[in-house]
């Protein structure tokens, strides 16, 4: 073998050898990998929940039970395969003893086969598509978030009651968007005049004019809109721009959050202010868990934690009371399983319960747009729209 | 020609390692380097037909990922309908893949530089957009593949290992195939028109059916390598076949350096190690400089054309005496 | 006002008078920030040969320069004249250190080390202004609506209708009453002559790229008080950009303007018409779905087009093979 | 009535405005050096490479060995036994001599789907190509890469390239064009010993070696031929020697 295939292989090995290193497992720890998005515009959402997560971890000392805390932190780069990537070095690599986070459907989907295929134990902090509550449920999921439907259900519901005889829809052309509508058009009553899917993706439509026109000249009574992320802040000002908040109210959901609001505010969009949103939380959630959350976040970060955030420290939290429940011992998976069925922790949102899916059954609010006291943004519960909800496609899951 | 030159010992013991890797990592019980491996040898597949055409045919093709995707749907689509049966999944892998290159080949291989960069691109996007649209797959969320193609037993590709040699076979078949198709009669025809298609054609080529040919090869091997990535992510989505992945994908090439057998594949494994630990690389030196590993990422880029003549393999063969690239 | 009908397969759609012109305005507004940016392009394309994928970098860059002093003055025509001069700055510096080294290099490089820089300057863009994304707030008087007859239009659109065209003209005088002009076009069809004729090759190259970069700029300035300043919000719309580079034919000022405005019209009445008209044909659902999809996919069919059979593009600069 | 290879019948070529070649008539006859001279811009190239294919015209005949070829493509009329070379050096330059004439011969030798064997184990061609490059005189840089051969050296392989095809008629673009004096005359040897395998159309700027060669000569000037004769009888046509002879050589 001449030098340099010599090189080469030594430093093939080199680099080899160095990742046991990296892999190796401490024995009094707890390993929790953390799957978001920390790069790409979608970043703003992923570094929400990062500071959530370190808000828990600090919360809770560093420590789960008498474990410490082993934090990975994974960005999957808005791209299903390389979610799966990341989980698949969290789950065989770092041999994590939970994987959570998720914040996209696809990604969720693309990952979820290696983390239970391992046996390990997966948290989803926000995607919760259909699929997964329904047929592909798994005894070691759990989410700390919602089903899709069940948000919109609660609008539609809310706008039934109302009275609101007309709708017009629009969403992003993606699965997501497609369950927020299906959701609404399941408890609406009234007339569904106008549906606009619009292009979603890495090249996302963020100009609506066109769409807007539309909806102003189709006589509903209200528009209904799911614009997750920055396309929501797009959504509102151009909303504002065209003059619609006289004619036409504005109905969200995952939209208006705390991400977007303090642009908006920025941006002196005051069309928003008033508009109505449902939601499992807020911050003014009157929960001591939640105030201590909401309270301590908004003194580190001076911003009020969105959703995301609030769903992420759950997810931490979820798991410290499943560690707890059995004094660190990780091994007995069924212990872990039933304490963390058991949902026997202070949320943010109060106390709910798990259904057979493992999706949380839990209240729904109205929610409207306010300024509060030191002249933020936020939103504040005006009405409980559902009590104790489950999501329809528990009854497909054989759990 | 092979083991002739200082590089070529080195790609050989290169190939042999990659044929005991499966042993490796579980020696040193690390089996996700056996994962990180399977996906880089997928994308050297990938890679390599893509050099096929842009290193050896001069065909600059910004949009090769679309093989990728035809393949793994070809994977997903029957397996949606609970057809696993892998022959079933192959074939249809392969008449997709080169009817759709024959069909797009027709018109694309009557453009020239960026015409042909552009109208790639633009057929990849239609691909793209047809499937965002197709809701019944899943549409933008993608397809879920709950079981991996089935091969009689002796080619099975249940577990790690299985679908690893299944891949490093492919890999081998296809450098093979691209080996043997560069020197044969038909390569000749397709080097020389990379260089001077007028004076090809004067010599008595239709350059434009060997050009055309080749294109369609290039395709079959992309598809190859898309039914085995939809095989090894067990999931599918549009998003696989965006424009910035056939970017990547020339990314690989270039870097291993373009018209070089082994470049692709060392420029495939470079681009996924770096993808795994860059951002861990980046994270030592400061814990919140995670998000930020794109940059370095970039710059390498940049620097790569700029000072990086000939890739990876390039700067390999500067050790041989004679250097053997062209 | 719902008069006409126009007649489908037996079928009929009512047409709705008002909203078709708003929808041509929306089109016209798409079409004009696409010319903006593709008239850069279309020059450094013609005249350098240089393919510049992180043109869409500037529109960015521009985005968030304008979006930092309208903070911090509160006014945003500073942040305008702020923004344009460091995009032209920016340009200049990119030109300079890097793609002046690449004009004799294969497309190849060109496409590997712009798609690099996109990757730094959106990642230098994440370190400075965060992931979060950057509103631009308005002044009232551009945030409100004009009334013209029943006819309603959100102000701030017609003011980047506006601008646009004003940029356009200033363009058009610029390319065809000046010597600078006259270098270019010469350029932008036949590069070796300029070259011949000892004019002062590097400083016309860097005059053009800093000049499509602060065009670049100016169109992210426009948009970004609609939908924000955001990472990586160039590489969006770039792609579309040199849609229309190809359609319009490659080095024409001319060509990028009509292909700009076929394309955002296209685009638009895409997006609001291509449904109802599916709809006639297809279940509700499945055009639902399959709509914007192949909205989206038009300006990649019409480019296809174009490349299959009029490879030239429909407006070649004067005097070009 | 001799045996005429090339009938070229009333063809007409123009670009826009601009009529490169007008109503010309041009025969050839099997076994002749036929040169075609004319002053710069009289579309001599525009001609050749109406022959050989990479331009239409825009109306007329082109007859070869009796067979209309006109719509033929290029690479049809190389098969059939017609070769050019280029006036602009025109090889692969980043491949050997021996690869570029194996090309050649490759080329007029069936069909190239073939996928699997190596051409360089084909011995047969290996041993054409190595015959034509004999036969200019290049056997011994056969493993050069063309891009590192002296410029006569890269005229020789386009004349061994254009040799390998076999043609029955070859069309040879300035072959001498940017040589030495030294060069030329090698090349006329060379020319001189290829006459006996295949009919040439030459054109050449260099009158000495046209003399020396050509058997036929025809004069084109503004994309017309205006004379078409043996070599004695247009050094004597008044018409040429006012027309094109006279202003060279006065």
């Amino acid at each position: 073998m001449n030098k340099l295939s010599k090189i080469l292989s030594s430093s093939i090995l080199a680099v080899a050898l160095s990742g046991v290193g990296i892999g190796a497992a401490q024995a009094d720890s707890v390993k929790i990998g953390f799957v978001t998005t920390l790069t790409t515009p979608a970043a703003v959402i992923g570094e929400d929940m990062k500071d959530a997560v370190n808000l828990a971890i600090e919360h809770i000392g560093g420590k789960m039970g008498n474990l410490d805390v082993d934090l990975i932190m994974e960005d999957d780069g808005f791209k299903p395969d390389i979610g799966k990537q990341k989980t698949d070095k969290l789950v065989k690599q770092d041999d994590v003893d939970f994987v959570a986070g998720y914040i996209w459907s696809h990604v969720l989907l693309a990952s979820m086969k290696s983390v239970l295929d391992s046996g390990k134990f997966l948290v989803s902090a926000n995607a919760g598509p259909s699929k997964i509550a329904g047929k592909l449920c798994h005894q070691n999921f759990f989410s700390t978030s919602w089903q899709n439907d069940q948000t919109p259900m609660a609008m539609g519901e809310h706008l039934s009651k109302q009275g609101v005889k007309s709708l017009y829809v629009m969403a992003p052309n993606y699965a997501a968007g497609k369950d927020m509508v299906a959701g609404v058009e399941k408890t609406f009553t009234g007339e569904i005049v106008g549906k606009d899917f619009t292009k979603w993706g890495a090249d996302a439509q963020l100009d609506f004019s066109a769409e807007l026109a539309k909806a102003k000249s189709s006589g509903a009574e209200g528009i209904f809109v799911f614009y997750p992320g920055k396309a929501g802040g797009a959504f509102i000002k151009q909303y504002q721009q065209s003059g619609l908040q006289d004619v036409l109210p504005l109905y969200t959901v995952f939209t208006v959050d705390a991400i977007a609001l303090p642009k908006l505010q920025g941006g002196n969009l005051a069309g928003v202010m008033g508009s109505k949103n449902t939601q499992f939380w807020s911050p003014d959630l009157d929960v001591a868990a939640n105030k201590k959350f909401v309270g301590d976040f908004l003194a580190k970060h001076d911003r009020y934690p969105s959703f995301y955030a609030a769903q992420a420290y759950d997810s931490i939290m979820l798991i410290n009371s499943a560690v707890e429940a059995t004094g660190g011992n990780l091994e007995d998976k069924d212990a872990v399983r039933a304490a963390m069925k058991a949902a026997n922790y202070d949320s943010i949102r109060g106390k709910y319960t798990y259904g057979n899916n493992h999706m949380p059954i839990q209240n729904f609010y109205l929610r409207e747009v306010v300024e509060d006291d030191a002249g933020r943004w936020t939103t504040k519960i005006v009405d409980t729209v559902y009590t104790n909800h489950q999501d329809p496609y528990a009854a497909d899951c054989a759990l | 020609m092979l083991p002739a030159s200082n590089s070529g010992r080195v790609y050989a013991v290169l190939l042999i390692l990659l044929g005991m890797a499966p042993f490796i990592t579980s020696w040193i019980d690390q089996p996700f380097y056996l994962d990180l491996l399977s996906r880089a040898l997928i994308l050297a597949i990938a890679a390599s037909s893509l050099n096929l055409i842009l290193g050896y045919g001069g065909m600059v093709s910004l949009g090769h990922a679309a093989y990728l995707g035809i393949g793994a749907y070809c994977v997903g689509i029957p397996a949606y309908y609970d057809i696993y049966n892998g022959w079933i999944h192959l074939g249809l892998t392969i008449v997709v893949s080169a009817s759709f290159a024959f069909l797009t080949g027709l018109i694309i291989l009557r453009t020239k530089a960026v015409y042909f960069i552009m109208i790639t691109l633009a057929f990849s996007q239609m691909v793209y957009f047809t499937f965002v649209s197709l809701e019944e797959y899943g549409g933008d969320d993608g397809l879920v593949i709950y079981l991996r193609s089935e091969f009689p037993s002796w080619l099975s590709m249940e577990g790690a290992t299985a679908l690893y040699y299944w891949i490093f076979g492919a890999l081998v078949l296809t450098l093979l195939v691209i080996y043997r198709l560069v020197y044969s009669r038909f390569g000749r025809v397709i080097v020389g028109s990379k260089f001077n298609e007028e004076r090809m054609q004067s010599l008595g080529f239709n350059t434009y059916r060997y050009r055309l040919t080749c294109y369609v090869i290039s395709g079959v091997l992309c598809g190859i390598a898309g039914m085995l990535l939809g095989n090894f992510t067990s999931f599918i989505s549009p998003e696989m076949m965006g424009w910035t992945r056939s970017g990547e994908l020339i990314f690989m090439v270039v870097m291993g350096g373009a018209s070089s057998f082994f470049g692709p594949l060392i420029g495939t494994s470079a681009f996924v190690f770096l993808e795994q630990y860059l951002p861990e690389i980046m994270k030592t030196i400061n814990p919140s400089w995670h998000e930020y590993w794109h940059l370095p990422f970039g710059v390498l880029l940049v620097c790569l054309v700029l000072f990086g003549k000939g890739g990876i393999h390039g700067w390999l063969s500067r050790f041989d005496k004679d250097g053997d690239v062209k | 006002m719902q008069g006409a009908f126009f007649n489908f397969s037996r079928k009929t759609i009512p047409v709705d008078w008002n909203l078709l012109i708003t929808q041509l305005m929306n089109g016209l507004q798409l079409g004009l920030l696409l010319f903006l940016l593709a008239s850069g392009l279309t020059l450094i394309f013609g005249i350098m040969d240089f393919i510049n994928l992180s043109h869409g970098s500037f529109y960015m860059i521009g985005a968030y320069f304008c979006g930092t002093v309208v903070s911090v003055t509160g006014s945003l025509i500073a942040g305008i004249v702020v923004a344009l001069i460091c995009t032209f700055a920016i340009g200049a510096i990119v030109e300079l250190v890097i793609a002046r080294r690449l004009y004799r290099s294969d497309h190849l490089d060109h496409v590997l080390v712009t798609f690099g820089l996109i990757l730094i300057f959106d990642t230098l863009v994440h370190m400075i202004w965060g992931a979060a994304g950057m509103a631009i707030p308005l002044p009232e008087i551009l945030n409100g609506q004009l009334h013209i007859g029943t006819l309603v239009l959100p102000t701030y659109r017609l003011v980047i209708i506006c601008s646009g065209l004003l940029v356009a003209a200033i363009l058009f005088v610029l390319v065809t009453r000046t010597r600078l002009g006259m270098l270019i076009r010469a350029g932008a069809s036949n590069r070796t002559m300029v070259e011949a004729l000892g004019v002062n090759i590097n400083k016309l190259f860097l005059i053009v790229f800093a000049i499509g970069a602060t065009m670049s700029g100016f169109a992210g300035m426009l948009i970004a008080p609609i939908t924000e300043a955001s990472i990586g919000m160039g590489n969006e719309i770039i792609i579309i950009a040199f849609v229309v580079v190809i359609v319009g034919g490659i080095g024409s000022v001319k060509g990028a303007f009509f292909a700009a405005l076929i394309i955002g019209l296209m685009d638009t009445i895409g997006r609001s018409y291509l449904d109802d008209l599916l709809k006639l044909s297809l279940s509700a659902e499945v055009a639902e779905t399959a709509a914007p999809a192949l909205s989206a996919m038009l300006v990649y069919i019409l480019m296809a087009a174009v490349l299959a059979f009029r490879p030239q593009g429909l407006f070649p600069p004067a005097g070009s093979k | 009535m001799t045996d005429s290879i090339l009938k070229v019948t009333a063809l007409n070529k123009s670009f826009g405005g601009i009529h490169a070649t007008r109503d010309l008539h041009l025969e050839v006859t099997r076994g002749d050096i036929h040169a075609i001279i004319g002053p710069n811009g009289a579309g001599k190239t525009t001609l050749i490479s109406q022959l050989s294919g990479q331009l239409k015209p825009s109306s007329g005949s082109i007859e070869f060995e009796r067979k209309d070829i006109t719509r033929l493509t290029t690479a049809k009329r190389a098969r059939s036994g017609l070769a050019r070379s280029f006036q602009i050096t025109s090889v692969v330059m980043p491949l050997t001599l021996l690869e570029n004439v194996m090309l050649a011969v490759q080329g007029t030798s069936g069909h190239s789907f073939r996928f699997w064997k190596p051409v360089k184990q084909d011995q047969q061609m290996v041993s054409a190509a190595m015959n034509s490059l004999t036969e200019v005189g290049l056997q011994d840089r056969a493993d050069k890469i063309a891009a590192e051969v002296s410029h006569g050296e890269q005229r020789q392989l386009e004349v061994a390239m254009a040799l390998a095809m076999k043609p029955r008629l070859l069309l040879l673009d300035e072959p001498m064009a940017g040589m030495g004096v030294e060069e030329s005359q090698h090349m006329v040897d060379i020319l001189k010993k290829l006459k006996e395998k295949c009919t040439i159309l030459l054109i050449e700027h260099d009158m000495d070696a046209v003399f020396k060669l050509a058997d036929q000569l025809s004069v084109l000037v503004d994309g017309h031929i205006i004379a078409s004769n043996t070599v004695e009888n247009i050094r004597a046509n008044q018409e040429v020697q006012r027309a094109y002879l006279g202003e060279q050589h006065a």
